[in-house]
């Protein structure tokens, strides 16, 4: 019974999945976060993007110093606790170099999207918003009656990206995906979307996933490619594997002031580099051994096994 | 069941079962109950089509079972199984959502529109019999590609002119409520009976006699059913099941005898 | 840190929480089924409940012949591939020996109806019901107007149980709960209610539990009491514990068909045991170990430790 | 940052960190960013109440981190934590569901009703200053059974007659859009500045001076405030950190000064 075969590389997973125009989620809340197949979009020369992100970091500043973004679909612009991402500010403030079309909600706004998106549904309720300027700001947000007689209560469109890419620790090669640590709005960001790139830290055996059915986040159903790209969450972190590089995301406040620095930095970590295997070369070994964590296992569940003969048509 | 594999009746379940498996030729997945369609599911897999993949309501997508399934929500299905969603995520994400191409469904009523009854039979308020009710199948219906309906009867009763209560509506129905709340999926496109196959071929359109089995004859099949029911232009005898078919479903599928009949 | 303890005994878990009157949701999608908490609800006498669950099964026949529920509120009313539930139909088709009001769903429409009550909101939307004549039936599920132009959705109302009772493998002391195998609609069940007592095959250190967070399915702040109750969910099934008792329910038809085999059989398995552990040995430790399944673990997976000094204010 | 354990200042971190640990007694859930919260919520536990637990919107609840986190996705918070929901989860069955005691947030303005702006400085076309905008902020505030501010200025332009944006509204703001709409939360309880704790004791009231820090008066805050505030009846001197809150500040929880400052 051989499932069709989704592995594939990041170059041919974007140039045959992403194009010009397209609206392309990127999800992943402070783990998980698909930087290398952000870069590849970079290295691709996309452009027009409707860029879906709850939180645009420093992956969204590079993406739109790139060109590669016309509108920004969000809820939180800042890169945690790094500070502010300047290229968006620079865009939204003063219009330099262009302007950056923003939509804007809050982070249950955007999950709520993604849920309606992913359910097929024509809107989703949420108890936020009385009160606020958003819906005044997002005319997107409505309301509607509740026909039990209870206040009316705001909704908020389906988001359905054309493509929405993810980062995961590990899925099979017919696109089983297991991650584990923060999960955030990524089933129903996959879900949504009409396409589904998942980059993995290793393509593992299909027995592997099989072991932990309920480990699976995304059943291969909703995967259109995989691609094996460790290291590719770097600089956030992927629980298990590697930690979060703090000092990248501090170094990245300066870049990110001064346009040069963030097209020089373009150049040298994403157009000079054909791939997330070259970028961890020049990323080097020592700060990349400095990421590493040490073991900490989950401890295993037993799904059991029918014993033969023991059940049947007694 | 003491036929040989050469000659099972149209009314048996391997019949039915190879039936149902060839309606799964180029059908990617599968949202089904146990018992026949999974014997059906089990065949088309061995014969047609390896990779029709079955999703159950219970969460599980992508089963791979050391043993036969006694149903929807056996362990023997979860063990070494894909994925196992939680319900809200199954019935959403993946049913509602448009990822389910077949839904596999039982009724005890069905009309020319390929509505199901599976709530009462007579009165709703003092039913003669209290069926089952909806289940999934009210979210099946709407949201799968298409829907195969297999019978265990073919009589006026259980084809008739109108439903004592309509649990899963065609599409019909629906386009009769708000013609813009017409559902995504086909509703029913064929329907397996002791007698014959009926088929849908129009979104908003009628059951038709397709497929007559051995020994009957259209007529027959009309004056089994509760409404005068239109007839395929190039209707055609249901050919047999294979020896090989049935040698599968008795020797390596269901040897058990759990659910064949 | 010692968080509050939250293990008690059945009998003071259904005492303390479950009153005659309330709007009790025992779940559990054939798998789970907290059967050993239904039967000391009966042996407790309670009246007059308003007994949710999708798919009343033997244990709602049996709940409802001990005159313990008044109404049900449900979406399949069969004992899966077992046949019907005959105490069910006597009442529904002859009102014998007395009525049972019924409010009747989808799976779906009731898996809504838990969402929404878990999420505090007024209504769930689902695409179920045009054409249908459930919404004729049961006046509770209606349309709202979609704000963004669409055709009318059908929604439910939350359901929100005084109770919810669930069964699962293993909590620790302070109450996060972890299950696998069919979760079904489990945590929105136990969500949507005030009080949730969890019934579990074993209580175990709180770092079992922490050494994989992504397994809990209720955190501590959703799980009012847990009790340690091996076998709580015979004849349903834990996965990776024991298996379904498949002949128990063949065994059950011909009694529900019989009033008095009925009475009979909750006086025998109920009423004379006093708790599970003697329903067990009642049972007899052949037919238990009939029931064995031989293990099949789940591969661990790493959360990781972030080694010390390795990262911090640089 | 040379100041003895006794002497902080009150605009220091340890001095807006100790009076937020003591607004927390009693409290059970709280929701909150990393930073300074964190260190009140960590502080609180040493010094109040060991159940005092911590959710984060990134889906962590019950974190017990080895080390100090940096952020509210940082993996020493999953390592080890009770649970870690899908953010779904965590917003609608958590938080939206009413199982929060307190928010914490911040804000580069808050009005008088405790309404905050956290998106526009300026015109919203083509703001002065783009803020990072609404995250979890316009949900913690209706859906939180109260909410503390923390900030980090005193002075018209953070305290302001009038909101460049309201990103997360107080109850009276919701109240004035639709009565019914009135969220369960009681909105702003309470804000901490580096000049004074305010309060808000009404769900549809104003903000009024509580406390006020040492070595200032309460006309230096009215002065220092957008609109006419009003003081309480019992406006009393805040109290400083005690010694031991400074050194568990300095020694047990930060010690690698990653918040205080």
């Amino acid at each position: 019974m051989a499932a069709p075969d989704k592995v594939t590389d990041l170059t041919s997973a974007v140039a045959t999945h992403v194009r010009d125009g397209m609206t392309v989620a990127l999800e992943g809340f402070g783990h998980l976060i698909p930087f290398a197949a952000g870069h590849e979009i970079i290295r691709q020369g996309r452009r027009e993007l409707t860029f879906c992100r709850m939180t645009p970091d420093l992956l969204a500043d590079q993406m739109i110093a790139a060109g590669c973004v016309s509108k920004l679909v969000a809820s939180f612009f800042a890169s945690g606790s790094a500070g502010s991402l300047h290229e968006v500010r620079r865009r939204v403030e003063s219009a330099d170099p262009e302007p950056l079309e923003v939509e804007e909600y809050s982070h249950y706004g955007m999950v709520c999207r993604y849920q309606a998106g992913a359910a097929g549904l024509p809107f989703f309720p949420l108890r936020s918003y009385a009160g606020s300027d958003l819906p005044k700001l997002n005319p997107l947000i409505r309301k509607v009656a509740d026909p039990y007689g209870g206040p009316d209560i705001y909704v908020v469109p389906p988001l359905r990206p054309d493509v929405t890419i993810l980062h995961a620790q590990r899925a099979d090669r017919s696109g089983n995906v297991q991650m584990w640590g923060i999960v955030g709005a990524q089933q129903e960001a996959a879900y949504a979307a009409e396409t589904v790139i998942v980059t993995v830290e290793e393509i593992v055996e299909e027995d592997v996933v099989r072991s932990d059915p309920n480990r699976t986040v995304l059943p291969a159903h909703a995967v259109t490619a995989v691609v094996e790209c460790p290291g590719g969450a770097h600089p956030s972190y992927t629980q298990g594997h590697y930690d979060r590089d703090n000092a990248f995301y501090r170094e990245w406040t300066p870049i990110s002031r001064d346009p040069e620095a963030v097209l020089g930095w373009l150049d040298e970590w994403v157009h000079q580099v054909p791939d997330r295997a070259a970028y961890l070369a020049k990323l080097g070994a020592e700060r990349w051994s400095g990421l590493a964590v040490a073991p900490r296992p989950s401890q295993p569940v037993d799904f059991g096994r029918r014993r033969v003969a023991a059940q049947g048509a007694s | 069941m003491s036929t040989s594999l050469s000659d099972v009746a149209p009314s048996s379940t391997e019949f039915l079962a190879a039936v149902a498996a060839r309606q799964l030729a180029g059908k990617r997945r599968v949202f089904a109950g146990v018992g026949l369609p999974t014997l059906a599911v089990d065949l088309a897999r061995r014969t047609l089509d390896p990779d029709v993949e079955l999703v159950y309501e219970s969460g599980i997508c992508g089963a791979q079972p050391e043993g036969l399934a006694e149903g929807i929500a056996d362990s023997v299905l979860v063990s070494g199984a894909a994925a196992v969603l939680s319900m809200p995520a199954l019935f959403s994400y993946v049913l509602q959502r448009g990822h389910v191409d077949v839904g596999f469904l039982g009724a005890a009523q069905i009309d020319r529109w390929g509505s199901l009854n599976t709530s009462f039979i007579g009165d709703w308020d003092r039913p003669t019999v209290r069926l089952p009710g909806a289940g999934g199948a009210a979210e099946i219906m709407p949201n799968a590609g298409e829907c195969i309906v297999v019978l265990r009867r073919h009589d006026p009763g259980a084809l008739p002119a109108e439903l004592d209560f309509c649990t899963s509506p065609s599409p019909v129905r629906a386009h009769e409520e708000d013609p813009r709340m017409v559902p995504p999926g086909h509703g029913v496109s064929t329907v397996i009976t002791p007698m014959a196959v009926l088929r849908r071929p129009e979104k908003l359109g009628e059951l038709e006699i397709s497929e007559v089995h051995p020994g009957l004859t259209v007529d027959d099949v009309r004056a089994a059913t509760g409404w005068e029911i239109a007839v395929a232009e190039d209707v055609r005898e249901t050919a047999r099941p294979t020896v090989e078919e049935v040698r599968l479903l008795r020797e390596e599928i269901d040897t058990v005898r759990l659910y064949l009949r």
